[in-house]
């Protein structure tokens, strides 16, 4: 690496010439920051103020860059200087916003302004600009697992793109669930009839696109490496087993119903008459191969249909599934015209509790009464075998009849929901198999060699859905895109939606694993862990706790890191008791560096020092709007963003109060069931190290108090600062530390 | 030769000596001051208004109105048939409406109406309008502004729109839950209109005022009561059947209820009539059960 | 604006909300160049203005900030806020965009920090609030805002005022000359993301929007409940201030209704279900919520949530469609009247406030600008293979955010797709 | 009328939702309810309906024909049209209200003391007569219904109404005798005679 040189660069604009003494800042950088280059600027994010820099960087061979002006927030587009290590030092929002404007409060605001200005340089210094990724994958080949419509969509859609495709159904034939379907629901207007199901069409176009290879009965028995550099066998059902390398993977493996066999009560299995979505999908497709109506199994005409929505859905008793498969009131409504359609003579009821046909659904509802198909909202107690056909008996909510009934009833339909096919629960708890069916199931898909288990996370139900609202895609295993029922209860247009965003994301990860950039959240992050084996313990900490599974291990047991799957967040860092994992630009250092350049004041002069480390994704901005709303608080607090509390490293705080801080503040995101957390585990994982502190802060003889972990969100611009205030008091309640000036 | 001609379709509460000739006794007198011709329909016939239904079934409903409108067709040509009486307005609207799509129903009212000599054949060639359609829409409130001679000052007036005028057709461009139109009228005569009377648009029962009084006074108790919570002197309508029940039960209601209820009960071309300097017999308030007195005498005020 | 390049290989977004921001960023993320157009003069779209999400009852500038440091740090996206779309001429692969660009008044070199404002008294009605509440002519339209840049109402051009705010400025960033311009963008691909806007809740009469001040709309709600909002985040009447507690959601204000869209417009069982916790929050067992539905659309593992609200004892649910809403004339409170369905009993049901959770409609109509098909609703229809015009988000569907982000990625491959065909014949 | 009542129950098996398909004026709307309930909420007589609208609806797609057609419900319909212009369906439910009342009264099923039936029915026949309302002797018929005793009493009890009436020159006290009504009374009587026929024929009252 070329020779260090660090420039400052000072701002004097948005008040910060009038509320600073620039020239003392200019002074503590040169002195005390040993910053070689030191520049003020009255206006620094303006053209001028920007060529200074460049000039510098270009002329003066400066390639630390420190600016004090605003949060890092801000003008970022100006302060973009591609060979140099760029470090913000935020003395607006943070320091002259948050400090009232008057004669009493400037000694303390300058403080604050001279403290984030050493840490500036002192970070600067132990920073350096990401060298490009050696291990980056340059594969850009898609691997689509599945040969449904998803599955096939995602496909067609990636080569389209002008990417190759690999495509592996475990079946004999491409189509999957969609193919045993007589007819779709329609998804475009007028949304009145049921449509042909689209599979063969989509077959063809897939089998006739050059760059998608078909592999037929396969299945993934092995799946390794990384983004760009995926290595994937595939086995063939009496044949050789291949193995191809990938950049990027499509989960598409869908579902199965739901056993409806687990429904006695409404006669499924003990009656032929009773069949569920599935059962009436091949009677129709018989019956339409034979050119004739549909008949009842035994041969016999069907006079009148009762379909049961729900049936072992939307289950309060905790036996059958919880949640609501979304498709299922379309699909009865279509399936109720099969029989309309033929002869409107035909009796067709669907019982429900809540009809869901949400968008235009709602056209094809209303067609399906225009059609004459009956809907009752009510609940289906039982359905018994009486005479020749079946009686259903229902509670008729509307007609509050607890005793109603519908008798001499051919065919009984069950809406059972999906269950998906997502592999092996890698983080299964024996106590919980109460969600039905979802998670008992064992048969890996993937097969992957991760360290922390052969398939793909699941969230809940066993879907391996995202739990990001604004980042449906994201998993948590890089370069893995699942779409589909599987990720998901959907229907097929909307999986096919689904299909065609995962194979985007999945191109997107191969072009920036050939760029050895990071993906979503830290997405363009150059960076990347490496680690100094002779000084590793093997504790394994890293690779366990890494959320995203990027971290495997080596034969002699050593972490070995798959730069491509890092996200990024730093918690095997923060995890690491060794402190031998780090960043070029986000190390121990970078911030262990910060927390000894603040000057801590002697215990008499009665100027606490609190270390506040706050998640720059969602604290530190809520940091930065309470300063643009002038919102006041402690001038005693010095902030150091982090990029997640998982990337907290005990050692950042056992120095800060070993050094005289008098308290130390982690802000992170909400954990738990509704986590907030960026990368998933990173703020849950700090909570956890946080509450084992108490024993370290014992043995150092100091009060409990002087950790505090704070849950916050970017909307507490007003609890923020309220949080801080309330901990300064507490610190000056509890007094200063013992341990200044050691 | 008039400004507007119209085929006219009075209907039987408006004939002479019945339940709502004060009303035809002030349309005439306003459309002679707006200068509107009105060519009544020969031998026109009920037009079974609603509760026509139970006896007379579909059909025959129909074939009802579809003769009145036949006749119109064949003598006032090129007219637009206009009716002063909700119930009449609607029934005959509905039979329209009817016929216009549900072309069996058509060729079966034309087969029943052959029958009815002067070869009449129902076309649907005009439409059918209620007279305060014909106000807003062909001469516009400031038309009906300018012949103001006497405005109505200082009176607070409750706006009762009622269901037929109102539902399911309405006044175009107006709400079925907040018509503004009579409160325009209202405004537009000098006087003031109660613009949050909340009971505008409720039923007064009409249907049955015959056959279950206690219930259609139960309504008719609530629309007098609001007008007078706010502060109003006087309900304007454009409804016959609604200006009878409203009037003529407030003194049963008040032996039902204790009330002490004299509201008048007054038609917009009453209104209309007098601030055009028309006198109280041409605006038919010699007709009120309930007597208008503050109209009255700004009526008699200059004679 | 003569600095703006864009090719035959470039996508244009229209749309600054969800939906547009992750078209853009995704597509930049997968090495295309892209422009970013919005009307207002920051991006964030309607997501910005709710206080949280169902069902993890998150916050969606969480995730807009995450979206922003995406946007921000990437050269590959230009983004130009005040802009609309005038028209959209020729084929897939060579597209003219002819844009208008309304003048901000303010520059590039403006930092945001608020000296102009600070300058100026008038006020006007605050758009991000639905206009509860007033705001400086001169503002940054949200804390989060980007660009991170004031803005000048144009009602304050020519008075004394702007000069006022002009002179308070440090850094010469007031252009009060400024006009508008006109400019024209080439583009292989337009994926088209104008969103949603609530159905005016007006139109449905029989509620009385326009007469009664204590019905409000859900979106209108959502700017009650924010601490951002206009109530600093205290659920208060609008008719006298006073603490609302006990709260009635009507469901399908305007959707799955021939007089109104007759369309389900999905999300709005979720949000007033979501809105149901802000009740609480507020007020904890004080609260009342009563939701007045036809059927409950908790679709997929939304069920989940509808459980965990039906299970608050002072949440109650009523199967009924209101007939009608009239006002208590001396304490302004609403009475809702109409029958619960289930077993048939009639109610008369006072209420605080009444929120109507009104339908989505798009927010634009893109047949004015380009030839594209819509359905009924307005909602654009799936793109034909030869087209290179792609609806994403709420333009093509009543969806939650989190389809729409999904429907966005779609339409980011099928403008990628355009653009890669394009580099090929530019290739050769 | 019961044997037609029987005979249309073979016709239609049971299937009680076809038959006032069939049958009743705009009957084939009925399929199309989605049980909101704002037309029951909308009624003004609503507390009046045992079974409101709504719940009709669902009692006829639930084969509850006796309930239906013996129901007072329908008779308390006021024509007010509130249902109809709320109805997120469009179902003309004024009308169909109307047409099962007709369809009850035609098959003899409607209660037979049912005052509107009563009333509606006496309207009718006052106007078929003459081609238009003679109200005097229709306010007359009405009284006298319950035979002499009672219509005295409630003449008396509408006595000042039709003192006033007659004083204001709303009332015709000749008009038992001297009401004209339709000149072409025949051609009306002819026509609707020809309009029964049809509709009998159509809905199969008549083989």
């Amino acid at each position: 690496m070329a020779d260090m040189k660090v420039g400052a660069y000072l701002c004097q604009g948005c008040g910060l010439g009038e509320r600073l003494d620039i020239k003392g800042l200019a002074t503590v950088a040169q002195k005390e920051g040993k910053a070689q280059v030191v520049r003020e600027h009255e206006f620094l994010c303006n053209s001028q103020g920007v060529a200074m820099i460049q000039k510098d960087v270009a002329e003066e061979g400066v390639n630390r860059v420190v600016i004090g002006a605003c949060s890092r927030r801000a003008k970022v587009e100006a302060f973009q200087f591609p060979t140099a290590a760029v470090t913000r030092v935020n003395l607006r929002e943070q320091v002259i916003w948050s400090q009232p404007d008057t004669d009493e409060a400037r000694e303390l605001t300058q403080e604050m302004a001279a403290d984030y200005i050493r840490m500036g340089c002192a970070e600067a210094k132990k920073t350096a600009v990401p060298a490009i990724n050696p291990a980056a994958g340059h594969n850009k080949r898609i691997l689509v697992v599945g040969g449904g419509i998803t599955g096939m969509t995602a496909a067609l859609e990636a080569a389209r793109g002008g990417y190759d495709v690999l495509l592996v159904e475990k079946e004999a034939a491409l189509g999957g669930f969609a193919a045993k379907l007589h007819r779709r629901v329609p998804f475009t207007e007028p949304f009145a009839d049921p449509q042909d199901n689209g599979v063969a069409a989509l077959a063809a176009a897939v089998q006739g696109e050059s760059r998608i290879q078909v592999f037929l009965g396969a299945t993934t028995t092995r799946t390794s490496g990384a983004p760009g550099a995926f290595s994937v066998d595939i086995t063939t059902e009496s044949g050789p087993t291949v193995t191809e390398n990938v950049g990027a993977i499509v989960m598409a493996t869908g579902f199965r119903p739901y056993d409806a066999s687990r429904l006695p009560e409404f006669g499924f299995g003990s009656s032929p008459l009773v069949v569920d979505q599935a059962g009436l999908e091949a009677l129709a497709s018989d019956a339409a191969a034979k050119g004739q109506a549909i008949v009842r199994p035994d041969g016999k005409a069907v006079k009148s249909v009762v379909f049961v929505q729900c049936a072992g859905q939307r289950d309060e008793t905790g036996t059958h599934l919880k949640y609501c498969s979304g498709h299922c009131c379309n699909t009865s409504i279509k399936q109720a015209m099969y029989f309309k359609d033929q002869n409107p003579n035909v009796d067709t009821a669907i019982i429900y509790t809540d009809l869901r046909t949400p968008g235009n659904g709602e056209d094809f509802y209303r067609s399906a009464q225009r059609k004459g198909v009956t809907f009752t909202k009510g609940r289906v107690a039982k359905v018994e075998t009486a005479g020749d056909g079946l009686t259903v008996h229902f509670h008729d909510l509307i007609l509050n009849d607890q005793a109603a009934t519908i008798s001499s009833v051919d065919l009984v339909v069950l809406a059972t929901g999906q269950v998906p096919n997502s592999g092996v629960d890698i983080e299964a708890k024996p106590a919980e198999s109460k969600d039905g069916e979802a998670r008992v199931q064992s048969v890996s898909i993937l097969n992957l060699t991760y360290r922390q288990g052969p398939d793909v996370p699941q969230l809940k139900y066993g879907f391996t859905d995202s739990h990001f609202i604004c980042f449906p895609y994201e998993t948590r295993r890089t370069g893995i895109y699942t779409a589909g029922p599987v990720r998901r209860p959907m229907d097929i247009a909307q999986a096919v939606e689904d299909a065609t965003g995962a194979a985007l994301k999945a191109i997107q990860s191969v072009e920036s694993a050939a760029h050895g950039r990071a993906v979503h959240p830290r997405a363009g992050d150059l960076s990347y862990p490496s680690f100094r084996r002779e000084g590793c313990t093997q504790c394994k900490r890293c690779t366990v706790e890494c959320p995203f599974g990027a971290i495997d291990e080596d034969e002699q047991r050593y972490p070995q890191f798959n730069e491509g799957r890092c996200r990024r967040c730093g918690t095997c860092m923060g995890a690491c008791p060794v402190r031998v994992i780090s960043f070029e630009n986000y190390s121990i250092d970078t911030v262990g560096a910060q927390i000894k350049a603040v000057d801590v004041p002697d215990e008499f002069s009665e100027k606490p020092r609190i270390l506040l480390l706050a998640c720059e994704n969602d604290a530190y901005p809520a940091l930065d709007m309470a300063g643009m709303n002038r919102r006041v608080s402690s001038a005693f607090v010095r902030t150091i963003p982090v990029r997640c509390l998982g990337s907290v490293n005990m050692i950042w705080i056992t120095d800060a109060l070993n050094s005289g801080y008098d308290g130390v503040m982690l802000m992170g995101c909400k954990h738990g069931d509704d986590y907030q957390c960026h990368f998933v585990k990173g703020s849950e994982l700090a909570s956890y190290r946080m509450s084992k502190i108490d024993d370290t802060l014992k043995n150092l003889n100091l009060e409990v108090d002087r950790v505090r972990t704070l849950e916050v969100a970017i909307t507490d611009i007003e609890r923020v600062p309220a949080l801080i205030d309330e901990y300064a008091a507490k610190i000056n309640e509890i007094g200063m530390s013992p341990f200044k000036g050691f | 030769m008039a400004r507007k001609e119209y085929s006219f379709y009075p209907g039987c509460s408006s004939e002479r000596r019945a339940s709502a000739s004060n009303y035809m006794v002030s349309v005439e007198s306003m459309c002679q001051k707006l200068d509107i011709k009105l060519n009544e329909i020969p031998d026109w016939n009920c037009c079974g208004a609603s509760i026509g239904y139970a006896q007379g079934g579909e059909l025959p409903r129909h074939v009802m109105n579809a003769r009145n409108l036949a006749i119109s067709e064949q003598v006032n040509k090129g007219q637009d048939v206009v009716a002063t009486c909700a119930a009449c307005w609607l029934g005959a609207k509905e039979t329209k409406d009817r016929l216009a799509h549900d072309q069996g129903l058509l060729a079966e009212a034309n087969e029943a109406l052959r029958e009815a000599g002067m070869n009449l054949v129902y076309k649907g060639e005009q439409e059918v309008r209620h007279m305060v359609e014909v106000l807003i829409e062909d001469l516009g409130y400031d038309e009906l502004r300018k012949p103001v001679v006497k405005p109505l000052e200082g009176m607070k007036i409750a706006g009762y729109v009622g269901c037929q005028t109102n539902r399911p057709f309405g006044i175009a461009g107006e709400s079925f839950e907040n018509p503004k139109y009579l409160d325009h009228l209202i405004e537009i005569v000098g006087a003031e209109p109660v613009e949050k009377y909340d009971q505008k648009v409720t039923c007064c029962g009409g249907a049955l005022a015959f056959s279950e009084p206690e219930k259609s006074q139960a309504q008719i108790k609530k629309i007098v009561e609001s007008a007078y919570d706010y502060g109003a002197e006087m309900i304007v309508t454009p409804c016959p059947v609604c200006q009878m029940n409203v009037e003529i039960y407030q003194g049963q209601i008040n032996k039902r209820y204790g009330t002490k209820f004299n509201m008048p009960v007054t038609y917009y071309s009453q209104l209309m009539t007098v601030a055009y300097g028309g006198s109280a017999k041409e605006a038919g308030l010699n007709g009120q059960i309930v007597r208008a007195p503050r109209l009255e005498e700004i009526a008699a005020k200059g004679r | 604006m003569a600095d703006v390049v864009a090719t035959n290989e470039t996508i244009v977004v229209v749309g600054g909300g969800i939906s547009g921001m992750t078209a853009a960023v995704e597509a930049a993320e997968t090495g295309k160049d892209v422009i970013l157009l919005e009307r207002s003069p920051s991006l964030g779209g309607r997501v910005n203005q709710l206080y949280r999400y169902f069902p993890k009852l998150c916050h969606p500038t969480c995730g807009m900030e995450i979206n922003l440091r995406r946007l921000r740090g990437n050269p590959r996206i230009r983004v130009l806020t005040l802009a609309e779309v005038d028209r959209i001429q020729g084929k897939a692969g060579d597209y003219k965009v002819s844009v208008t660009i309304r003048p901000r008044y303010v520059n590039d070199n403006c930092t945001a920090c608020g000296a102009c404002a600070e300058a100026v008294t008038r006020e006007i009605p605050n758009p991000f609030n639905y206009n509860l509440n007033k705001m400086k002519a001169v503002y940054l339209p949200s804390a989060m805002a980007y660009p991170q840049r004031y803005c000048i109402d144009p009602s304050l051009i020519g008075t004394p005022e702007a000069e006022k705010a002009k002179a308070a400025c440090p850094h010469d960033a007031i252009d009060l000359g400024m006009q508008e311009q006109k400019l024209t963008l080439t583009a292989g691909a337009v994926v088209w993301a104008t969103g949603w806007r609530p159905y005016d809740a007006a139109k449905i009469q029989p509620y009385g929007y326009d007469r009664f001040a204590n019905v409000i709309t859900s979106v209108e709600f959502e700017r009650l409940a924010d601490p951002r909002g206009p109530t600093q985040g205290r659920i208060l009447r609008p008719s006298d201030g006073k603490e609302a507690k006990n709260i009635a959601f009507i469901q399908c204000a305007g959707s799955r209704d021939r007089n109104h869209l007759k369309h389900c417009s999905r999300i709005c069982c979720m949000a007033s279900l979501k809105q149901t916790h802000y009740v609480r929050e507020k007020y904890g067992d004080e609260g009342q919520s009563t939701i007045y539905y036809i059927d409950i659309r908790a679709i997929d593992r939304f069920e989940d949530f509808y459980q965990k609200v039906k299970a608050d004892p002072r949440v109650r649910f009523i199967k009924s469609k209101v007939a009608n809403i009239t006002e208590d004339k001396d304490t302004g409170d609403v009475l809702l009247h109409g029958v619960d369905t289930e077993g048939y009993h009639r109610y008369d049901a006072r209420h605080d406030l009444c929120v109507l959770a009104v339908g989505m409609e798009p927010s634009a109509d893109i047949r004015a600008v380009a030839d594209v098909k819509v359905d009924a609703s307005g909602f654009i229809q799936a793109a034909s293979a030869t087209d290179g015009i792609f609806g994403a988000g709420c333009a093509t569907n009543a969806l939650d955010v989190n389809r729409a982000v999904q429907s966005a990625t779609a339409s980011t491959l099928r403008a990628v797709q355009v653009v890669n065909r394009m580099a090929k014949v530019e290739g050769q | 009328m019961g044997d037609l009542n029987t005979s249309m129950i073979e016709k239609y098996r049971n299937d009680f939702l076809k038959e006032v398909e069939a049958n009743v004026e705009e009957g084939q709307w009925v399929k199309m309810c989605m049980q909101c309930g704002v037309c029951s909420g909308s009624c003004p007589l609503g507390p009046s309906w045992e079974h409101p609208p709504q719940e009709i609806f669902m009692m006829i797609r639930a084969g509850r024909r006796d309930e239906v057609l013996k129901s007072e419900s329908m008779w308390m319909c006021t024509s007010c049209y509130n249902c109809i212009v709320r109805c997120p369906r469009e179902l003309p439910i004024t009308h169909i209200m109307h047409g099962l009342a007709n369809y009850a009264h035609r098959l003899g099923l409607a209660p037979k003391m049912n005052p509107t039936r009563r009333f509606a029915k006496i309207f009718w026949d006052n106007i078929a007569k003459s081609g238009r309302v003679n109200e005097l002797e229709l306010s007359m018929r009405l009284y006298f219904m319950d035979g002499f005793k009672s219509g005295v009493q409630k003449g008396l009890e509408m006595k000042d109404i039709g003192i006033g009436m007659l004083k204001t020159g709303r009332l015709n006290p000749f008009g038992l005798f001297a009401h004209k009504g339709c000149k072409d009374i025949k051609g009306i009587h002819k026509m609707l005679k020809k309009a029964y026929e049809i509709e009998d024929r159509k809905k199969g009252f008549v083989a």
